[in-house]
């Protein structure tokens, strides 16, 4: 179980080591990259911001109840902060299950879980300005 | 017995960027809810966010209700809604 | 688009790096690893064999499935092929797509797809002797 | 008029162990079937698989039915059922 909060790039080989054992048959890694588009608006670059002391914490949370759900399973994530350009990878997360099934249900389940409940802010520099994204909402940034 | 009780206050994203902080001490009535607390930076920092629903309030690094109590010590942060995504 | 049936290891980066372009703002990767144990017995290793000619070709042809059922994807998969130790990667597809649901649908249909219909078998060498894996079927080896 | 034409076949994986070939090259009379040609195949190696439905036949890399005519120059492959898995 690895779960980081990283100002520097994300190595999925890294996590995926560690989410490898003799029992595993499969390996879901999903890698979320930075798109040149968002709302219709081609986007420039991104700022990343977490709240690192409880982001760390939740991560883990959702890996145990991962766990929970899926007993076999191992679990490794990472979130980037920062200045992220297009095409660099934000957030990786990694899950290992002795089958495929519920190693891409269990990596889908983390991924979903952590984008709505860890505390990490995303902000958008697009051609029509900056915005901080907030669930579904896209609020002008000022700082 | 104590007058006032000291917290840590953390804010995080557009917060951080209305209010000019990113973490400040704050000192406050015994038995401060985390309601009181904003209402107290609010009145510090009159561009943060006025609607509630909007934020979210932390105490040691656990998302808590507006009418939670905050202790001396405590880390308190707001935050607003993560950028969930698809 | 990339289709490789190889006797060398497999690197899951260089697939998800045919895979990234600044449209894509997820990507999915399943490895599929040699496992310690089948059919409830220990295994020491497996041996992969492919009918190569047909294999790539069948490769492709889940690859253009895939972009006809989710137009902004891109894929690439790769099998190895020969002897492979427990923990070694046999399989790997990675598909990328603008958001993270669709780029899990599709990575784990081409997998599903391609474990059904690709030309390639699977030599388990366990405790209770040397199967050919077929299907639900394990049948002793002679060879 | 050609009395016979010429296919080159493969076995793989457990037919292939069956078999004790790879390759080989095998003329047949004209018309022959897929069905025909595993016919063939089987007298000259009898440990090759008999039950029909544990084998697919492939011509020029594409699966065909037993009853497909195989013509001169073809590759023609016997499989067994890929591993499928979970």
């Amino acid at each position: 179980m690895r779960y980081d909060v990283t100002t520097g790039p994300i190595d999925a080989h890294e996590l995926e080591a560690v989410v490898t054992h003799p029992g595993a048959g499969a390996i879901c890694t999903f890698s979320g990259i930075v798109r040149d588009n968002s709302r219709g608006q081609s986007v420039t670059h991104l700022d990343y911001e977490a709240y690192a002391e409880m982001a760390v914490p939740q991560m883990r949370k959702i890996g145990d109840e991962i766990k929970q759900r899926w007993p076999a399973a191992r679990v490794a994530m990472a979130h980037r902060t920062g200045k992220l350009e297009i095409g660099e990878v934000s957030v990786v997360v990694s899950v290992s299950c002795p089958h495929r099934h519920e190693a891409f249900e269990a990596c889908r389940w983390g991924i979903d879980r952590l984008k709505e409940s860890v505390p990490i802010w995303k902000k958008e520099h697009a051609a029509d300005g900056t915005y901080w994204i907030e669930g579904d909402e896209a609020k002008p940034a000022t700082g | 017995m104590a007058v006032a009780i000291a917290v840590r206050v953390r804010f995080f994203a557009r917060l951080r960027e209305q209010s000019g902080t990113e973490i400040e001490a704050l000192q406050v009535p015994p038995g401060a809810t985390l309601e009181d607390v904003y209402d107290v930076l609010r009145r510090k920092h009159p561009a943060l966010e006025a609607e509630r629903k909007a934020v979210r309030g932390a105490i040691n690094q656990e998302l808590s209700d507006w009418s939670a109590v905050v202790a001396d010590g405590d880390e308190v942060a707001f935050i607003p809604p993560v950028s969930g995504g698809h």
